[in-house]
């Protein structure tokens, strides 16, 4: 019975498997079928995702109530493997991908897709420890795949600060484990057994437990690996680290939060997530603004994106959660519209920002795909990114008007002053490549592929500008059941 | 049965303390896996009690994790030991701001 | 015939689109085909003439469509529209456009540099301008207003003077300042708003039309006049208008925000600087008459003797800047400023007079930096130079040239028998007006405004003498055999622009029969509101 | 006092006292012995808490795989051997504040809280259950940390294996 309604899930397992047993027929061939095969099986997963919606309409708890399938979490599973469908695009795209141990990668991208899609389901500690654990540990390695100097630095680094945070997380698990007497985070055992044993070891030990989302999401403070990681990684790789692990993380933490919420634990939830909302968006703007390296530049563009993400669940309405779930759709294509674009000029050996210089010129086409991607990663119009950014902020006025609670009205106008820094930086690769001349001339290589997917994603963004009623009247379905 | 408890948070300490003094990749990891046991140690005894054996199953299965991460770990290691010749995270420069 | 606004929108962009087919080398085609966009635009025009009445005392030409609605639950429901329509405000100014952007699409055919581009990202500018004079949905104008910032960011910055990239970057910077301060009012009114039908679910929505009735305002909500929000020791409606008033008043722009504007009209090419003195600083003064004021006239009011103490101070501060500038065409540029201040001075009058002289203060402003601008050009074109005292007796040598200078300075300083002298005459009569009938802002405004009309004359006369009068002579390796006279092309621009300033001059009521209307009706209303919100 | 709480005490006591020690400790080798055997001392805290399968994986997994394995790291990354693998430590004021605050908190903490009395007491055969439950309640944890297993393998595999190839 659970199997039907967790086929995506088999879907990928299995697929591991079969990625598996190919790789280990094939091997030593450079081939593009483990790339195919793996987007097949995302495909399917998605497509069986799509068939079933109705299944998830009724909440299901599901093996021994460790996971719980909805739609909630059905839409974020979608969301999961169109960007890991997009990053196996790319990464067919990726010479140096290709060269060594290609279907292994394929292996690890699918491990991490099904890792996310178990944490959003999540409804145990152990599941969610257990998932988390194998989102990370195929992201360390993942996150190594350039094989190189600075490729081996980068994943040491996201392996320390990754395993301690999740050591530490562990920790915050087994406190709650003792005061509440069970690990199914979301039964009203679990949270009337906070609500009686309140004390300030429940706040310690709930703030352990964030701080390993904090950590996934890459929010302020357990942000500081991340530039070092996507410096160091492929593209396809950053693309994929920059959104499902993100979303995966906010909608366990979502779901945390609502369990904590419910309870009468002293302690302002909003507050601390308020802050470090305005935290993250604050320090990844301000350092976004200096960075010379492309890379470098997006991870902490992408740091300011998850404070823009958690704002949904400061506020935990359905509004928010709506406005959530829309942010993080555009999020996912402007944000594939940058890597993508990033890869081809890669490609062309233009990495840093000034030798983005002139590249209006020789790649006028990709370069107006990028400017659309980076315009609506900063929320101006005509695009997407600023009708998601509209509602995101409309719900969090919304919820001051309710709450009369001033520390979100700080959180808007913070935000809102950040969309204009946020632009400095945004615009400086344009900038470049519009206005500058161009320092050396090389033959371009084709990137028509590159063109054209970008182009899809960047007409799907202006779509959701036009008309943003297609995909909300959609989410306006979705039964918000934490 | 207090103690149990004061045991498990020296463990922790300890962990979180070797993490941030040692200057050696591997010293991070014993560290790590000092925190992990002190998390298992609070589980089995929270457990005490329990029928359901919950908290002996999540012990159990944060062993196999802690196994996977060290195999992993200690090859990333391994790897950046190649290029640097060293395993000291302050060490390694190459990505800076 | 029902949607020609829309028509005259999407000229311009269906020709960005199509534009974008014909290949980079086919210059000459995209010249002739932003004369055949204008031509078009120019015929539409006419058969909106034909179509309204003059007596725009209410929108005519509406268009709605639904845009989006989206259901948000509990909160209500969040509706956008297609919504255009046009006033006397909105006629003159969309008149405006088009004639302008006929002018500026003859100029730019001096463009020779990646000549692609720069006609795509004009026509783009093009409908954003004309669609935001048109928008009566503040989502819709929202988005108008915002894509007309990256064309002229790359407008400037590409095809700009030598310090192009400090201007572009600066201007982008004021400009999104100013948006969003926008930004957070219309948040804040979404939120406040809701749609008259509205039955047990709340209907949000960005209508201006609604958002202008103090009726609609949810009761309790932030910006609702009857339960007033304190922020600090004002109410939030108070801070709202100042946002908005800052957000347009950068663009407007006046003293102190003004700071962008001449550095980008310096390094601006001609044609841009056209559209930006004579369209895009009106998109400023347009948001306060249309947004602004009408949506919280309880809090213009009170701000009324700020407004017009920042107008008066943008005339006599640009004007003394003017006096001292050495640059030609960034004389013209404060020369703007010091002009737009009229508007604010007028506007602040709260009279049929005053807002009546801003509104034709705006459209004769137009026509009058464009004649400017074109003329910076002229000269910038032969030498490449624009400091006014490298020249001297340019009289002798460019004759035909000599004339349409006078003519264009004597316009802008406001000699009878041109459209300045009526604006800037019923701005003032308007702020005397004031203090005798509402009592708003006292005569010694008007005063001090009359005296930035003789600091203007000053300037103007001065520079004549500089550059015109005396024996020919120019300086700095500037050579004479560049300075030819104008030929058939410029000619025929400044020739057809002048003609309009003295048509407006001697045959005021042309266009005074559409803004009157407007005026008027702009002025009961917000009487009739503020009456409203103090007694409910 | 009853021999299983002495038993108990001197058990916890070891592990204290190492993990205390790899603190202090500066060669690497000696961290790894250390934590041999704090992790056998926490075995045997667990065989008195009758958790005696967790004991028995503690012992199997953690002394014979992650420790071989720490050692192996050790031995392939220190320099040439002969040499032990001494480290410096770094931040010793800031990190003794973090974890002196962190106990402290933490045991202050504990000893306020009043934990759950959960009712009732554990199988009589816990290995039995243990098997049982395991296959049943657990088979989505156990399946994913089969697939977890089967990943870090290959992981370490291909991470590792660049180590000795001639290219780069």
């Amino acid at each position: 019975m659970g199997l039907y309604y967790t086929m995506p899930e088999l879907i990928l397992a299995g697929g591991i498997i079969l990625i598996v047993l190919i790789g280990f027929f094939l091997r030593n061939k450079t081939t593009n079928l483990h790339g195919l095969l793996t987007l097949a099986i995302f495909t399917a997963s998605v497509g069986y995702a799509i068939f079933a919606w109705s299944f998830y309409k009724t909440p299901m708890m599901l093996f021994g109530n460790m996971i719980r399938t909805d739609q909630f979490s059905a839409y974020f599973r979608i969301l999961a493997d169109v960007a890991a469908g997009l990053t196996v695009l790319m990464a067919l795209r990726n010479k140096s991908l290709a060269e060594k141990f290609n279907s292994e990668f394929y292996t690890f991208l699918t491990g991490a897709v099904l890792g996310s899609h178990l944490l959003m389901m999540s409804t145990n500690l152990v599941m969610v420890f257990i998932s988390l654990e194998l989102l990370s540990i195929s992201s360390y390695i993942l996150a190594g795949y350039s094989f190189n100097k600075k490729g081996a630095e980068g994943s040491l680094k996201y392996f320390l600060f990754g395993s301690a945070a999740s050591a530490i997380m562990l920790y915050g698990f087994s406190i709650l484990f003792g005061i509440t007497g069970t690990l199914e985070f979301t039964s009203e055992n679990f949270t009337n057994n906070l609500s009686v044993n309140q004390s300030m070891l429940v706040v310690v030990a709930a703030i352990m437990a964030f701080a390993g989302f904090l950590y996934k999401i890459a929010a302020a403070p357990m942000h500081v690996w991340s530039p070092d990681v996507y410096e160091g990684s492929p593209m396809p790789v950053i693309a994929f680290l920059s959104v499902v692990p993100k979303l995966a993380g906010i909608v366990v933490l979502t779901k945390m939060a609502m369990a904590f919420a419910v309870t009468t634990v002293p302690f302002d939830w909003q507050l601390v997530l308020a802050i470090i909302a305005m935290l993250s968006i604050g320090i990844g703007n301000l350092s976004a603004l200096w960075q010379n390296n492309a890379k470098r530049m997006m991870a902490y563009s992408s740091i300011a994106q998850s404070g823009f993400l958690l704002i949904g669940v400061v506020c935990l309405t359905p509004q928010s959660m709506q406005a959530f779930l829309f942010y993080s759709a555009l999020y996912l294509a402007a944000n594939y519209v940058v890597f993508i674009s990033l890869q081809a000029f890669e490609k062309n050996s233009i990495n840093s920002i000034p030798s983005f210089g002139g590249a209006g010129r020789s790649f006028l086409f990709l370069s107006i795909v990028l400017l659309g991607g980076l315009i609506s990663l900063s929320g101006i119009p005509p695009t997407g990114g600023f009708t998601s950014k509209l509602f995101v902020f409309a719900s969090l006025w919304a919820s001051y008007e309710q709450t009369g609670k001033s520390i979100l009205l700080w959180l808007l106008l913070f935000g809102l002053l950040n969309t204009v820094i946020s632009l400095f930086y945004y615009l400086k690769i344009p900038y470049y490549a519009f206005l500058k001349t161009p320092e050396s001339s090389l033959l371009p290589e084709n990137t028509s592929f590159e063109n054209f997917l970008a182009f899809l994603l960047v007409v799907g963004v202006l779509f959701f500008f036009i008309r943003p009623d297609f995909l909300m009247g959609w989410l306006n379905t979705i039964n918000f059941v934490l | 049965m207090e103690h149990t408890l004061i045991l498990s948070s020296i463990l922790f300490a300890a962990g979180l303390m070797t993490v941030i003094v040692k200057r050696n990749a591997i010293m991070v990891l014993i560290g790590i896996e000092l925190m992990l046991n002190a998390a298992n140690l609070n589980l089995v005894f929270f457990n005490r009690n329990n029928p359901a054996l919950s908290g002996h199953f999540f012990a159990l299965f944060v062993i196999v994790v802690a196994v996977c991460e060290a195999a992993v770990g200690l090859a990333i290691v391994l790897r950046v030991y190649k290029y640097y010749q060293t395993s000291i995270p302050d060490q390694l420069t190459e990505l800076k701001d | 015939m029902q949607n020609l606004l829309s028509y005259l929108i999407f000229t311009p962009f269906a020709a960005a689109l199509i534009g974008l087919l014909i290949p980079a080398e086919a210059k000459k085609t995209f010249r002739i085909a932003t004369l055949i966009v204008s031509a078009i635009q120019f015929i539409i025009l006419i058969a909106i003439i034909g179509n309204t009445t003059p007596q725009l005392g209410s929108f005519q030409l509406m268009e709605k469509y639904n845009w989006f609605s989206i259901d948000l639950g509990n909160w209500g429901i969040l509706k956008a529209e297609y919504f255009l329509g046009i006033d006397g405000l909105g006629f003159s100014m969309i008149a405006l456009s088009v004639l302008v952007m006929l002018i500026a699409s003859i100029s730019s055919w001096t463009i020779d540099k990646n000549v692609k581009g720069y006609f795509i990202l004009l026509w783009i500018l093009n409908g954003a301008i004309i669609g935001t004079f048109c928008a009566l949905d503040f989502l819709l104008f929202y988005l108008f207003f915002e894509f007309m910032l990256l064309p002229m960011y790359f407008l400037i910055g590409i095809w700009g003077g030598p310090r192009r990239e400090y201007a572009s970057i600066k201007f982008l910077l004021y400009t999104l300042l100013g948006s969003i301060l926008i930004l957070i009012v219309l948040i804040a009114l979404v939120i406040s708003v809701q749609a008259p039908e509205s039955g047990d679910t709340v209907v949000h929505t960005f209508n201006l039309l609604h958002m202008s009735d103090s009726a609609n305002f949810i009761f309790g909500s932030i910006l609702s006049p009857d339960d007033a929000w304190l922020i600090g020791s004002h109410t939030a409606r108070w801070w709202a208008f100042l946002l908005l008033f800052v957000g347009f008043v950068i663009k407007l722009p006046a003293v102190p925000l003004h700071t962008w504007l001449p550095d980008a009209h310096v390094e601006a090419p001609t044609p841009i600087s056209v559209i930006l003195a004579a369209l895009l600083l009106k998109v400023g003064a347009y948001g306060l008459l249309r947004i602004a004021y009408p949506i919280f006239p309880d809090a213009a009011v009170e701000l009324s003797s700020v407004v017009a103490f920042i107008g008066v101070l943008s005339i006599i501060y640009a004007a003394l800047n003017a006096l001292a500038a050495k640059d030609l065409k960034r004389l013209i540029a404060y020369s703007s400023v010091s002009h737009m201040g009229f508007v604010l001075l007028g506007l602040a009058s709260l009279t049929v007079e005053g807002v009546a002289g801003a509104v034709y203060q705006m459209f004769s402003h137009g026509l009058i930096s464009a004649m400017l601008f074109l003329i910076a050009g002229v000269l910038y074109d032969r030498t490449h130079d624009r400091l006014i005292n490298n020249y001297s007796g340019l009289a002798s040598r460019m004759p035909m040239f000599f004339v349409f200078v006078l003519i264009a300075f004597f316009a802008s300083l406001g000699l009878p028998g041109f459209s300045g002298f009526i604006a800037e005459l019923m701005v003032l009569l308007g702020a005397l007006a004031s203090g005798s009938t509402n009592e708003l802002i006292s005569e010694g405004f008007a005063f001090a405004a009359a005296f930035g009309l003789i600091l203007g004359a000053a300037y103007y006369l001065w520079t004549l003498q500089r550059m015109f009068f005396g024996p020919f002579h120019v300086k700095n390796e500037i050579r004479t055999e560049l300075l030819t006279d104008l030929d058939k092309r410029e000619f025929g621009m400044l020739i057809s622009l002048a003609l309009v300033i003295l048509i407006f001059g001697i045959f005021p009521h042309v266009l005074l029969d559409y803004i009157n209307p407007f005026a008027q009706n702009f002025a009961d209303t917000i009487t009739e509101s503020i009456r409203l919100i103090q007694n409910p | 006092m009853s021999l299983i709480s002495l038993a108990l005490y001197i058990f916890e006591a070891l592990a204290g006292a190492a993990a205390l020690g790899i603190l202090l400790v500066r060669n690497v080798f000696h961290a790894a012995l250390l934590l041999i055997v704090c992790l056998i001392s926490l075995a045997g805290v667990f065989v008195i808490y009758n958790a005696e399968f967790i004991a028995v994986t503690q012992i199997l997994v953690y002394a014979g795989g992650v420790l071989v394995l720490i050692v192996f790291g050790i031995m392939l990354s220190s320099r040439i051997a002969g040499k032990p693998l001494v480290v410096t430590n770094q931040y010793v004021l800031p990190a003794s504040l973090a974890g002196i605050l962190s106990a402290g908190i933490l045991i202050k903490l504990f000893s306020e809280q009043p934990f759950a009395q959960q009712p009732g007491a554990l199988p009589g055969n816990p290995m039995n259950q243990t098997g049982i439950a395991l296959m049943r309640d657990y088979v989505l944890p156990f399946e994913i940390a089969g697939i977890l297993l089967l990943i870090a393998l290959i992981g370490a595999a291909v991470t590792a294996s660049s180590f000795y190839s001639k290219k780069q």
